[in-house]
């Protein structure tokens, strides 16, 4: 974890303790080239980034959430709900057929759904800090009335016809690099930051580490946890939109369990599920095995059946491997 | 308004569900003196102290501080307004590094661009606030890190560096040694003297009170008993005003008649922790353990209880070799353990009195399968009886009794398991003199039924007057065994820093 | 004959799934039916694609009193639990879009929609002769595991694909009708080097997903054959730009056609047993018939 | 909790503060009854009662992980995997086309189908307690591996003709009571005793109050954990084979989702995610609770999205009110 400094000389026993994750996902990647050479190519290695943008992006938030021993199931439905919202105010032009349908702006409707995202992390952060109720309970809400909303809607349909300046956020590239991947850079960087080198980070820890600890040192629990899920639910909505416009629709469907993948990379980079742990890079990292993964799996042509069973026996394996393993809990 | 007072707190109530823990409390605080609050375990004085300090809301009652109304909801305005505090159950945030930890809540922030926090500045100042109070840790350590005294010691340091002008103390010196509670001692001469600060004391350790405090206020049963300065008062008054009686603060352990050997420790070894520790311990004896802390007596004894089991070394009950590789192993052949943390290793917080009791010896209240209620039910109240546990049912949760009383509801879970030898890691920490003495005389009473005791003790009274050997640890080493007769305070205490016995 | 104390005619419609784009066409054509008619209450109910929730609703269903019954299964083969409680309720059954097992063919009273299994044949036929005389490789992008309407449609393509020497189905993957899964899929395949002919999916948003991946690594439309199934109305629009062939089942009249048949036998009319709704090839060259 | 008793004298706030959920559960029956009047007969009481049979029995096999601190995410797979098992082993007949299919007494069929369970989760629990890896982590590899191998055991077909003496476990009645209220029944006498009247019940608290204080009382935590683990997996295949004898079929695609609803139930009835406190019988209300209203909604014949929004927002509610409400986490 960023958080820890490696006490007296480093050693191989402190480096691996450390960066255990990082030589797994090595490994991984040195077996899944030279099981198929193009894995390591350019255009695969973008491909990889790209892809793992929009769950990678999202893990962050839930890495903020985990570490104050929260949780948010929410971010699936939510990414449904605002890739639909966002997609009936990006069309080409006004479409009857649909219940909502407006034209404007493309910067207008990415920042209405910016705030949206916004908006639903902190209903699900006040639930659980003012509420006092299990954040798994307020995310689970969230979860089933967001896909609701989404499906309500839009009548369970999809919604195409987006605009090119709208699709260009998920298809383009700038110096020959997709803009999905400057975009988690840019949310990893922001991410970094927040949670290592400023104050709102620090009481992310300190709430997670010993909440009393926290309140006694005059933290305002509350109002943290309302910030931490909304800057999820931020995060969120810029998955969302990356999602709407890199397959020039939103649907209601969209995001299925997308919070398990979420969860599972925050936790396979380390952060512990009872909370004060965590770090933005492991997660990315924690992300990449999960795309790498399927990458490899689809490059060697594995069996539909196989992937799935493939893909769970790794993902345990690599956490059992991890010498930073997080005690249960 | 009287300006000679820093805090008055008049009539503050508060209840509990179930429990009405103040009643009507009055407190008044000079400025600039050390005050003593005194009373039994669950007398109020932590829940007087969360009151004024936000944690919770009075039911009733008017607080003045500095002349002004105080009214707090949380710390964060009793902490904007002056008051800061250490509280009972030190609990730092264990995955911070120490600086964090210090400084958490008031971060340094970088004046300049993106407000980042400025670390280095943090562990700078850390640093020069741990020099000026004489406290040797390393600032960029993580707290996880560093033992339960150095955590004492750096609650202090945060306490004291908001520059509050009242500083509460609840118990800080539980888990201090006397090297380190002269520390606190010189950091709290310092606030009085040069910074004009008051303190709140808290603490079970009498002795401590006649050397630093000025005044002395007691509650009982959370009831406001009296003020007055230190001057008049001595133990014996003090004692009575706290348990409304009087009584030795320390119980003269009687002669019991020492047998066999009924424990034998070969050589016990576990790398960095300790080293070589050999002793005996006869049926009938009260074997104390001194040593300053972090020699390792903690260690030795998780190791004798199969906790964290020694890597070489032999252990023999009654003369055949015991393999101990577990707890369950060790309550076996007879052990029974009372760690020294109660909220780590000894409670269940959410499970009832009745349950944190019979947890070791599932087994002898099973009928048929089944937990047999009856049977649960009747062993507990006798002990409950026979040790005093101040709880209005047996199914209080016990998060919900005070700290003395859920060390006593331990001590009754060990009793019940009819241990042949008995370790107690720091029995009497944190409670008051009444129950102290209580444990004192049950120590007394179970070695003269036979039993055999290690008592790991930081508190030199306690292991001068209870013990009938003394084994003192310096660096994991045991670096002497004295009997009753020649144990005296400088002796232990030359062994316990490591130096020869001077003849 | 069975009319609620209000006159109407009760009649339950056990939905397999709401947030399944080609089922809400289904839904429209019976919430239609239901509109047209003021003598009829229809009270729908969605399974979420989970057989034993749809064995619920229906148990709830015949609790509330329904006259009739229009069931699209989300399980053909978990099917004998329902005929048994609808015939034990005396309730008429009529199923819809996904065929029950022949041995089945005495439970119900009509079956309106045509045999999964088509769509999947109808797709791979087109592909296949589009393939000839080369032949090639080709890719399927399922549904969900298990998922009826998955399995039957990838059955089909097996079915023909096996009549041809030259074509050799080389992947398969699990995209759960999600275009975006659809998406990564057809781009890990494309990055893979196979060299894929044909790409054939389940439905047409996964073919959706495929034909963006392939505009995304700039493969030209004819490099590639990529086929859905559905003709959903974005996917008409995909239609020769870049998606080769889809193939549409009316969705509408199913579930219009359905209501009725339910409406008719709760009032004792007698009804044709079988409705069929065939499926049909949908192309460039034709898709103006179903804009 | 069945863990406290009422202090001092019984009041209305200690008797809401322990009994809080049962009163929103009456009051929502009231509720759903004033709007439906045939929601009270007993032909939809039943029903609604065999409903929440399957959910049910899951999850008071999670109320014991969750006491622990523990989840378990691979229920839901579990039974897709244990469906098709006991399905392809209680045919009426060997079927050519299925890659597996045996015909063989019910009575072993069924023994071997539990015995599954049983290892299925002690795999768990050992991954969790032995190879210390977060319980979230194991389960969420069991689920997709266990779903991935209901896929591929089957083929991804469903196995369907199946044995009327098996299907009748399903459909069949005992005194006018379907067999899986029975069942229902039997599970939860059956986990109410273990948790609350039984040595291990008693060490399933003691790990989850405090895992250190357990084993210094000489609790032996790995094997307890494996035990509790193997339970839930007993639990599963129960509730597996009342599925599969209820619909005539076994499917890989079974069980999408019921570790959620099962974990939802668990919350609901009170049981805390952050460990140590939880009982069966408030287990039960809770799935009772979530099984009315689905019932309810769908006898109102509520839209199916207004259904789920309401559904989440009930359930928010629902914990919201309950003056038990345990502590975040
Ligand atoms: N949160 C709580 N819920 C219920 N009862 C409580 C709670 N906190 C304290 N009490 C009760 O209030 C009374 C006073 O407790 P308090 O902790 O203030 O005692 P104390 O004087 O600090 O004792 P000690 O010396 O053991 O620390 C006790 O009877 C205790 O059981
Ligand atoms: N500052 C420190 N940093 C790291 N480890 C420490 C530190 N202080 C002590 N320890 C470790 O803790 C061990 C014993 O500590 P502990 O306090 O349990 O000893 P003890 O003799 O039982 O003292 P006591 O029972 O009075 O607390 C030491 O052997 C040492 O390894
Ligand atoms: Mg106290
Ligand atoms: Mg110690």
């Amino acid at each position: 974890m960023s958080q820890q400094k490696i006490l007296s000389r480093p050693s191989v026993g402190a480096f691996m303790s450390k960066y255990g994750i990082v030589v797994i996902f090595v490994g991984l990647c040195i077996i899944l080239s030279i099981m198929s050479p193009v894995f390591l190519s350019m255009r695969n290695i973008t491909n990889v980034i790209r892809q793992v943008s929009i769950i990678g992006i999202v893990s962050m938030g839930v890495t903020f959430a985990i570490i104050t021993t929260g949780i948010d199931l929410s971010s699936g439905s939510m990414i449904a709900l605002i890739s639909v919202v966002v997609a009936t105010l990006s069309q080409n032009a006004m479409n009857p057929d649909q219940p909502v349908s407006i034209v404007m702006p493309i910067a207008i409707a990415v920042a209405i759904s910016l705030l949206l995202g916004i908006i639903l992390g902190a209903v699900n952060g006040t639930l659980t800090a003012f509420g006092k109720i299990p954040p798994f309970i307020a995310t689970l809400g969230m979860m089933t009335v967001a896909r609701g909303a989404a499906a309500l809607y839009t009548r369970g349909r999809p919604v195409g016809d987006l605009k090119e300046t709208f699709t260009f956020i998920g298809t383009g590239s700038i110096f020959g690099i997709p803009l999905p991947i400057w975009i988690y850079l840019a949310m990893g960087i922001l991410a970094h930051i927040l949670l290592s080198k400023t104050k709102f980070g620090r009481h992310v820890f300190a709430i997670g580490g010993n909440e009393q600890a926290a309140r006694i040192c005059g933290i305002n629990v509350e109002k943290t946890l309302v910030k931490v899920y909304a800057f999820a639910g931020f995060l969120t909505a810029v998955s969302a939109i990356l999602l709407t416009a890199r397959t020039s629709a939103g649907n209601p469907t969209y995001g299925l369990s997308y919070e398990l993948d979420a969860i599972a990379s925050t936790v396979i980079g380390g952060t512990s599920l009872s909370g004060g742990v965590g770090s933005i890079p492991f997660c990315v990292i924690g992300a990449l095995i999960i795309g790498v993964l399927n990458n490899g799996m689809d490059l060697m042509g594995v069996n539909a059946y196989w992937q799935q069973i493939a893909k769970g026996v790794i993902i345990v394996a690599a956490v059992l491997i991890d010498a930073r393993k997080q005690k249960r809990g | 308004m009287n300006t000679e007072y820093v805090l008055e707190m008049k009539g503050v109530s508060k209840s509990f569900p179930g429990v009405k823990a103040l009643k009507g409390v009055d407190l008044a605080i000079k400025k600039g003196t050390v005050h003593a609050l005194m009373g039994e375990n669950g007398a109020g004085k932590s829940t007087l102290m969360k009151v004024l300090y936000g944690i919770h809301q009075p039911d009733e009652g008017e607080i003045i501080f500095k002349g002004e109304p105080y009214e707090v909801k949380s710390p964060i305005d009793a902490l904007t307004i002056g008051v800061s505090m250490i509280p009972q159950e030190i609990s730092p945030v264990p995955n911070l590094t120490v600086a964090s930890n210090v400084f958490l809540g008031k971060e340094i922030i970088s004046k300049r661009g993106l407000k980042l926090l400025n670390q280095k500045k943090m562990v700078i100042e850390t640093q020069k606030l741990f020099d000026e109070l004489g406290i040797d840790i390393d600032p960029s350590v993580m707290m996880s890190k560093i033992s339960i005294a150095n955590a004492q010691l750096v609650a202090i340091a945060t306490a004291v560096s908001y520059n509050a002008d009242l500083v509460v103390m609840d118990e800080p010196t539980s888990a201090l040694t006397d090297k380190e509670i002269d520390k606190l001692y010189k950091i709290i001469r310092d606030l009085k003297e040069k910074k004009n600060i008051a303190v709140i004391y808290i603490s079970h350790k009498l002795d401590e009170i006649f050397s630093i405090c000025d005044e002395v206020s007691v509650i009982r049963d959370g009831e406001f008993i009296g003020s007055d300065s230190i001057e008049n008062f001595d133990k014996e008054r003090l004692i009575n005003m706290m348990v409304g009686r009087t009584m030795d603060e320390f119980f003269h352990k009687e002669e019991a008649e020492i047998g066999d050997v009924v424990l034998d420790v070969k050589n016990l070894t576990l790398s960095k922790k300790f080293e070589d520790v050999s002793f005996t311990l006869r049926q009938g004896e009260v074997l104390g353990v001194a040593g300053l802390m972090g020699a390792g007596r903690t260690e030795v004894m998780e190791a004798i209880f199969g906790y964290r089991p020694a890597e070489s070394g032999e252990i023999f009950i009654d003369g055949i070799k015991a393999e101990i590789s577990e707890p369950s192993d060790a309550i076996r052949h007879g052990i029974a353990f009372v760690t020294e943390d109660r909220k780590q290793t000894g409670i269940f917080p959410d499970l009832s009195i009745k349950d944190n009791i019979i947890m070791p010896d599932i087994d002898a209240y099973l009928k048929n399968g089944l937990l047999n209620g009856k049977k649960i039910k009747e062993n507990c109240q006798e002990q409950r009886e026979a040790i005093a546990i101040k709880t209005p049912t047996l199914e209080q949760l016990i998060k919900n009794l005070s700290g003395g009383n859920q060390q006593k509801v331990l001590i009754s879970r060990w009793l019940l398991t009819t241990p042949e030898v008995l370790i107690l890691d720091e029995p009497t920490r944190g409670i008051d003199v009444g129950a102290k003495s209580e444990i004192h005389r049950l120590i007394g009473e179970l070695a003269k039924m036979g039993k055999s005791i290690i008592m790991v003790s930081s508190e030199m009274p306690e292991i001068l007057s209870m013990s009938d050997r003394v084994m003192v640890m310096f660096e994991g080493k045991c670096s002497g065994i004295i009997s009753r007769e020649e144990a005296t305070q400088e002796k232990i205490l030359q062994l316990a820093t490591g130096e020869k016995l001077s003849l | 004959n069975g009319q609620q104390e209000d006159g109407k005619i009760l009649i339950g419609a056990a939905m397999s799934s709401f947030s399944d784009k080609g089922q809400t066409y289904l839904q429209d054509g019976v919430r239609e039916f239901d509109a047209e008619n003021d003598d009829v209450e229809v009270l729908m109910t969605d399974a979420k694609d989970d057989a034993a929730v749809q064995l619920n609703q229906i148990e709830t269903l015949l609790v509330k009193g329904v006259d009739a019954i229009f069931i699209v299964p989300v399980d053909i083969s978990a099917l004998k639990p329902v005929f048994k409680k609808c015939k034990e309720d005396g309730v008429k059954v009529v199923i819809g879009n996904r065929m029950p097992a022949e041995e089945l063919w005495g439970e119900f009273d009509v079956y309106t929609g045509s045999e999964s299994i088509q769509a999947g044949i109808l797709q791979a036929e087109w592909v296949a002769e589009a393939m000839q005389p080369e032949g090639g490789k080709v890719g399927i992008i399922m549904g969900p595991l298990g998922h009826e309407a998955a399995r039957m449609r990838t059955e089909g393509n097996k079915q023909i694909f096996a009549k041809y020497d030259n074509i050799e189905i080389v992947m398969d993957a699990e995209g759960k009708w999600d275009r975006a899964k659809g998406m990564q899929i057809a781009e890990n395949w494309i990055q893979s080097g196979a060299n894929l002919d044909a790409v054939l999916c389940n439905n047409d948003e996964m073919a959706i997903g495929a034909l963006l991946a392939a505009e995304g690594a700039n493969l030209a439309d004819d490099a590639i054959i990529i086929a859905g199934v559905d003709a959903t109305p974005d996917a008409l629009e995909y239609l020769g730009a870049g998606l080769d062939v889809t193939v549409f089942q009316n969705m509408n009249a199913q579930g219009y056609n359905g209501a009725i048949a339910a409406y008719k036998l709760a009032k004792g009319e007698s009804v044709e047993k079988w409705d069929w709704i065939p499926f049909e090839t949908v192309t460039p060259e034709n898709m103006s018939e179903y804009k």
